[in-house]
């Protein structure tokens, strides 16, 4: 009723070859703008206080989609795994300090975007190996790579500006006459610099896998040994997808510590982040854009819900973050044996059942 | 089946709609508590969150708060991880927090900039950023009663005392994140002054439980004295694994995160005379910890295992929890208003006096040193004491030892000035 | 530069002439956590055989059975009723994950099965946290009458301790390696298993019940980790940073192969005295501490240039 | 055999020019298994070159090592006149060799009209910065690239399913969308491993039209191997018998068909 595509004809391949070629998907994504920049910035989230809502939120569901984004190139266009991601983020931010430190003058989102290179250049040293392993054994490199960057995240001062607390701690730092960085910094300002960062890396990501390098990722990914006859090269194939998905995890770990915790040690970069990094690209959906959006806000606001039905039934907030671990994991092993292809397609499915109804048959 | 996910995604998403935030009455005292009792320290966590809220509960149901405003005191869960803590603390700030006592170095470093712009103060009891102890660099943030490099310079005085400092091996065992490394800059700072040397010993964080390595580097090393900086299930373990390299027990000492009932039930007969450093009392010998039995314990209002109150953790979470009491106190006083703010809080916390008077007042003779406020000094410069392990309990070993504040005073003051240098609009104060 | 090449060629080995004692002692640290961490990765070699699964959740089993073993006990169960029951558990376990999980996850790429063993690792960190507590515990050594204490040997002035509790360890992973062995090669059960890993299709066809093997493994697998639980519990302590250090066995899989028994054995010695003596002689040139990654870029070289593993067989790949 | 130095004319009337492929003295082994012994043969520009032989008989090790997935441990291979070193099978790809699967290898997570543009990978040279931005001459690309594509989908008569992911794709359909995807490759010499394999007498007519239609209109060379005899001596040029890893005869359909080693070895059966 509200939502078909009948009656929508392309006249050429190139509008047949746009992100959303269905006309309700463009005022969708229109609307979803419109609330993103017109409505959060100055209502926050309905029912929710204003600070928690941008802070507590959006800032890191947002910050936590860029990885997810890029997470998915990897493991859900290019069908290799990794448990580094999380090692990968702090590369970013390692770098983004050292380079704030080093450019003090230079705005801080070229630096923020600089800083996704180095993050890309260890991301495809550590995806070298992926040449002749597979599988499993990826994921012992993936996490030789997780071990060792913590290791020099503590042990090389210099990464830190040999801080006795080992943290970096975030300067104050600005952009076009606006205090970005910082305790200083509003939120409503930090959230749109993310915003607007993610966006930019969205269409860029979606541009990607629609063209010839998204099409070589995802045929390593379905069948590389066919990919391999038909000309592909399996090496720089291979590395480019760990480089551009750590360059998304790069930047996302800068923004992580300069857009939202403000100072971080390598805590904030350990395996266990790179799991639950991991669960938002299989919950959102392997191989979707969409779906990681999806992902990393299910998984970043779910154990926030159950704290607050916690609340309500007065439960305690140990039994209830036990029980997200176990429902996650739960969701987790379902997700995987109903739909692979994650929220996303669940998504998707509810599209089409909206442009049949509400006559079903 | 697909239908069952979008009724169920549906709900969820109501239930989000519907995360009010609780607003509480202009009359209380909000106090949230960032504990963790899961992850890795769930251990310690634990008792020290204990400790803290059964204090408050008790004040709650003995004098109907303080001042005649009742406490809110509510958990939330942080694992030990500093996203859920920034998480934590945006959704508590807004109901009116007074103080936050983040329980973690990480969260701490992560509020410190915040509380300035939030007004609500941190005290980080004993650990976080051993600088904030400089007031006139961190008018928001407390590390009351004392720091890290106040501690090991008392831990220090203590090897001096029994049988000199001058030309001995220290080995140093610590975990190695940024809380273990802290002392690092005093320790390389103080050997050559003082004449000794150091060793170091890193235990990674993944490894705690798996520290043979390290221990036969002790062997090989053989340092005359061990001081450890550990946390969680990586201070049972060190125990351990010196006792199987047969390190003597009474050269070994812990800091005050290395030295509770949690690390030593576990080790018993083989970890006796292990000495550790701690500011707070043992034990239920004390007026307050009685009525926090009767009024809180006894009535079942708790988690605590019964068994459990009065040990290290349990008895350090409390003490956290009568400095806050106290300075809401001083800050009602000072202010006149009953409800305070987290400004109001900020002064209290500059101008408490718990000294040993106040401290019998409050059933809690000898329970710690002389602390008091102070605009300067948000150290509090305080004094450790050494205790031991007999076997099966801890007794304490020596009066408080004072720190060495000459020196660690000029280091601390060096850290808050490198500290502020790169943040341009950071609020100082000037103190007088 | 010439100072550097000493340290790096020259002074670790004359340290280990000149204290033989203590590199005799290094040397058995280094054998008995290499023990573990083969009794670990032997845990996932029956179930990768037998499924091709790779289970990461090997790791948590090994903290679960332990707390189940403990928690039990702390709640008044006597320490071999408590053990027996901790069997039940994890066969409970093996059943449930069969029926839940790999039942309906048949024929699905093996890295989504992969991901599912995540997901279950969550699950059992949840509920054992949920259950159990977050606190470390410790291990009922005595009560399971294992010994406890040490011995000294003084090879000539020098000094070598072993912990009872060592040896233990060694001869019951040893006497547990040797039971799986006769298991797999004396009963209808283990002929059927090895027959699976060979070739699923085959099996099938000659009337094995894949489902029944399944459980049969899991089982398997629980029981190694319950042993290995124990094992390092004893050593250490019960408690959830276990899990981490159970990882350690991937990289000894690396160097064993995935399906070799032998392998993970030697695999596990390998990584064990190789990292101590490793992180003992040449670990102050990195600053110490370097166990963490030590044994996971030992791995990662390896790949390099034998990526079927000491033992794996060589993958021919087929169009 | 006729004499072919110079090429030859077909029986259908078309002109075979000169060799395009020569494969001399080839021997491959597994370990101490023998897959083809001492194979020699040619592949003629234009022609429909069938490989036929028993189950085992090295066929698909033949195509394997013709397009360089396996390194035979004896002989040469010759292309363009040129002996071939050995090379990853990717770069053996780009010198205009495609083929297509006896167990189908499409990607199955893409849908038909994305498999066929894999084909296009190698001819679309606008570097990685155009790529991101996806705007002008990448875009302008990608849209040339598609219309063969889509020519091609024509051709081949599976408009309907452009759009549908071929994993759900019934098996025939499957066969078809891997000979687009080759198509579009726009190889000179086409590997196609038994790509009548499990189809019914009327996908087989198809099929068969449309390797000639191929042949006839884009002038492709095509090596095949198939097991269906009745096919293989309408569509191919000329047939290698494979047996056992050794060759039993080289020739046009006919002549192999009197051949009596072959009729012994294989056809015997039949007869």
């Amino acid at each position: 009723m509200f939502y078909r595509e009948s009656g929508q004809f392309k006249s050429s391949y190139k509008e047949d070859m746009q992100a959303f070629p269905i006309r309700e998907d463009k005022i969708g994504i229109a609307v979803w703008l419109l609330l993103a920049y017109l409505y959060v910035p100055f209502f926050g989230l309905p029912g929710l206080e204003y600070g928690f809502a941008l802070n507590a939120i959006m800032i890191p569901v947002l910050i936590f989609t860029i990885t997810t984004i890029g997470l998915n190139i990897l493991v859900g266009y290019t069908g290799q795994i990794s448990l580094g991601t999380a090692a990968f983020m702090g590369v970013g931010a390692y770098s983004c300090y050292k380079l704030t430190s080093y450019f003090p003058d230079v705005n801080i989102i070229i630096l923020i975007f600089s800083s996704g290179f180095f993050a890309a250049a260890v991301g495809a040293l550590f995806g070298l190996p992926s040449l002749r392993i597979k599988g499993f054994y990826l994921v012992v490199a993936t996490l030789a790579a997780q071990f060792f960057l913590e290791w020099c995240f503590i042990r090389i001062g210099w990464l830190y500006n040999f801080n006795p607390s080992g943290a970096i701690e975030v300067p104050q730092r600005e952009a076009f006459g606006f205090i970005v960085t910082g305790a200083a910094a509003e939120p409503v300002t930090r959230y749109l610099v993310v915003l607007t960062i993610l966006i930019f890396l969205t269409i860029i990501a979606g541009n990607l896998v629609r063209g010839r390098i998204g099409r070589s990722w995802m045929m390593i990914r379905d069948m590389d040994i066919a990919a391999e006859l038909i000309g592909v090269r399996p090496l720089t194939t291979k590395l480019s997808a760990f480089a551009v998905s750590s360059y998304y995890c790069g930047v996302s770990g800068a923004l992580m510590v300069f857009m939202w915790l403000g100072a971080a040690e390598v805590e904030s970069f350990d395996v266990n982040h790179s799991f639950l990094y991991l669960f938002m690209v299989i919950l959102g959906g392997l191989g979707s854009i969409t779906g990681s959006y999806m992902g990393a806000a299910f998984i970043w606001t779910f154990p926030l819900v159950l704290k607050e039905i916690g609340k309500v039934f007065e439960i305690n907030p140990t039994v209830m973050e036990n029980v997200s671990l176990v429902a996650i994991g739960v969701m987790i092993v379902f997700i995987l044996i109903k739909e692979p292809h994650g929220l996303a397609r669940l998504w998707q499915l509810g599209k089409q059942k909206l442009r049949i109804w509400p006559f079903p048959h | 089946m697909y239908k069952k996910i979008i009724t169920g995604a549906v709900a969820t998403a109501v239930a989000v709609a519907t995360f009010v935030s609780t607003a509480h009455a202009e009359d209380t005292l909000y106090i949230p508590a960032l504990s963790y009792r899961t992850g890795a320290f769930a251990g310690g966590g634990t008792p020290f969150a204990n400790g803290f809220m059964d204090y408050l509960a008790m004040l709650n149901a003995r004098d109907g708060g303080i001042g005649g405003v009742k406490i809110v005191n509510e958990e939330c869960e942080t694992a030990y991880n500093a996203q859920k803590g920034v998480e934590c603390y945006e959704a508590t700030k807004g109901n009116g927090a007074l103080v936050y006592n983040p329980l973690s170095t990480g969260i701490t470093l992560q509020l410190i900039p915040k509380a300035p712009v939030d007004e609500i103060p941190v005290l980080s009891m004993g650990y976080g950023l051993s600088a904030a102890g400089i007031g006139e660099k961190f008018p928001w943030t407390f590390t009351y009663p004392t720091s890290y490099w106040s501690q090991m310079s008392s831990i220090l005085k203590y090897i001096d005392s029994n049988g000199g400092l001058k030309g001995q091996k220290i080995g140093f065992i610590y975990l190695d994140v940024g809380y273990g490394r802290e002392p690092i800059p005093l320790l390389e700072k103080l050997a050559p002054q003082l004449g000794f040397e150091v060793a170091m010993f890193p235990v990674a964080g993944k490894e705690m439980q798996a520290q043979s390595a390290q221990w036969l580097n002790v062997r090989k090393e053989r340092p005359d004295w061990m001081i450890m900086w550990g946390w969680g299930s990586m201070n049972p373990t060190a125990i351990k694994e010196a006792a199987k390299i047969r390190y003597p027990m009474d050269r070994f000492i812990g800091n005050w995160w290395s030295s509770a009932h949690a690390d030593l039930v576990p080790v018993g007969e083989a970890g006796k005379g292990y000495v550790g450093a701690n500011f707070s009392g043992i034990g239920t010998d004390f007026q307050a910890l009685q009525d926090v039995i009767k009024y809180v314990i006894e009535p079942g209002n708790t988690r605590t295992d019964p068994s459990k109150v009065g040990d290290v953790l349990y008895n350090r979470g409390l003490y956290n929890a009568v400095i806050v009491a106290e300075a809401v106190e001083t800050a009602q006083k000072m202010t006149g208003k009953s409800a305070i703010s987290g400004a109001d809080m900020r002064l209290g916390l500059e101008n408490f006096n718990l000294d040993a008077t106040r401290l019998a007042e409050l059933g809690l003779a000898g329970f710690a040193g002389d602390l008091k406020g102070d605009c300067v000094d948000h150290e509090g410069g305080g004094p450790v004491f050494m205790q031991q392990w007999d076997g099966e309990n801890w007794v304490k070993i020596t009066d408080p030892i004072a720190p060495m504040s000459d020196v660690v005073r000029p280091l601390l003051e060096a850290a808050a000035d490198a500290y502020v240098a790169d943040k341009p609009e950071w609020k100082t104060q000037t103190c007088n | 530069m010439g100072s550097f090449i000493y340290s790096v060629l020259g002074d670790p080995f004359v340290q280990m002439l000149q204290m033989p004692d203590f590199l005799m002692q290094v040397v058995w640290e280094g054998f008995v956590s290499g023990i573990l961490y083969a009794l670990i990765a032997l845990g996932f070699v029956l179930i990768f055989k037998a499924s091709g699964i790779f289970n990461f959740a090997q790791g948590i089993m090994v903290v679960f059975s332990g707390l189940t073993l403990v928690g039990l006990h702390e709640l008044g169960v006597p320490a071999f009723l408590a053990l027996f029951i901790t069997l039940g558990v994890m066969y409970v376990l093996a059943f449930s994950v069969e029926r839940l999980v790999l039942r309906n996850l048949v024929n699905q790429p093996d890295i989504i099965l992969f991901m599912a063993t995540i997901g279950l690792t969550n699950i059992l960190i949840g509920l054992g946290q949920w259950i159990f507590g977050g606190e470390t515990k410790s291990m009922i050594t005595e009560q399971l009458w294992l010994p406890t204490g040490s011995s000294v040997w003084e090879p000539g002035g020098g000094l070598v301790i072993f912990q009872h509790i060592d040896i233990a360890a060694a001869v019951i992973a040893a006497l547990l390696i040797i039971c799986l062995a006769l298991f797999f090669s004396k009963t209808k059960v283990g002929r059927a298993l090895r027959a699976v890993a060979d070739d699923h299709q085959a099996s099938l066809s000659v009337g094995i019940s894949l489902n029944h093997i399944w459980v049969i493994t899991w089982f398997a697998a629980g029981i190694v980790a319950l042993v290995a639980g124990i094992m390092w519990g004893a050593r250490s302590d019960v408690s959830f940073s276990l899990q981490i250090i159970a990882l350690k066995a991937l990289p000894v899989l690396v160097l064993g192969g995935f399906t070799s028994v032998p392998g993970a054995i030697v695999g596990g010695l390998i990584i064990g005295i190789g990292e101590k003596l490793f992180e003992i002689y040449w670990g102050p040139l990195f600053g110490s501490g370097i166990e963490g990654w030590f044994a996971y870029v030992i791995a990662l070289i390896f790949l390099l240039f034998r990526p079927q593993g000491l033992f794996g067989e060589k993958i021919i790949e087929r169009v | 055999m006729k004499d072919i130095a110079q090429g030859y004319m077909t029986e259908d009337g078309r002109q075979i020019g000169a060799v395009l492929m020569e494969l001399k003295n080839i021997t491959l082994k597994f370990g101490g298994v023998q897959a083809i012994t001492n194979a020699s043969f040619d592949i003629r520009e234009g022609e429909i070159r069938a490989i036929i032989g028993p189950n085992g008989a090295g066929k698909s090790s033949m195509l394997n090592v013709i397009n360089g997935f396996y390194h035979p441990q004896e002989g040469e291979v010759w292309f363009h006149g040129k002996k071939r070193p050995s090379m990853p099978p990717s770069e053996i790809a780009r010198q205009g060799i495609a083929r297509t699967f006896q167990n189908i290898a499409l990607f199955h997570g893409m849908t038909t009209v994305e498999n066929v543009m894999t084909g296009r990978q190698l001819m679309m040279k606008k570097n990685f910065f155009w790529q991101l931005l996806r705007v002008g001459p990448a875009l302008e690309e990608e849209t040339v690239h598609r219309r063969k594509c889509e020519e091609i989908i024509d051709f081949l008569e599976i408009q309907a399913i452009r759009k549908t992911p071929v994993g759900s794709l019934p098996y025939g359909l499957q066969k078809r969308v891997e000979l687009a995807r080759a198509l579009a490759m726009e190889p000179k010499l086409l590997l196609l491993d038994e790509p009548m394999a499990g189809m019914n007498v009327e996908e087989k007519e198809d099929m068969s039209r449309f390797i000639l239609d191929v042949n006839d209109q884009y002038g492709t060379t095509i090596a095949l191997i198939e097991h269906d005899m009745s096919v293989v001596m309408d569509l191919a040029d000329r047939v290698v018998v494979l047996d056992y890893g050794k060759m039993l005869a080289d020739g046009t359909p006919d002549e192999v068909q009197k051949n009596q080693a072959v009729i012994d070895a294989y056809l015997g059966v039949e007869n």
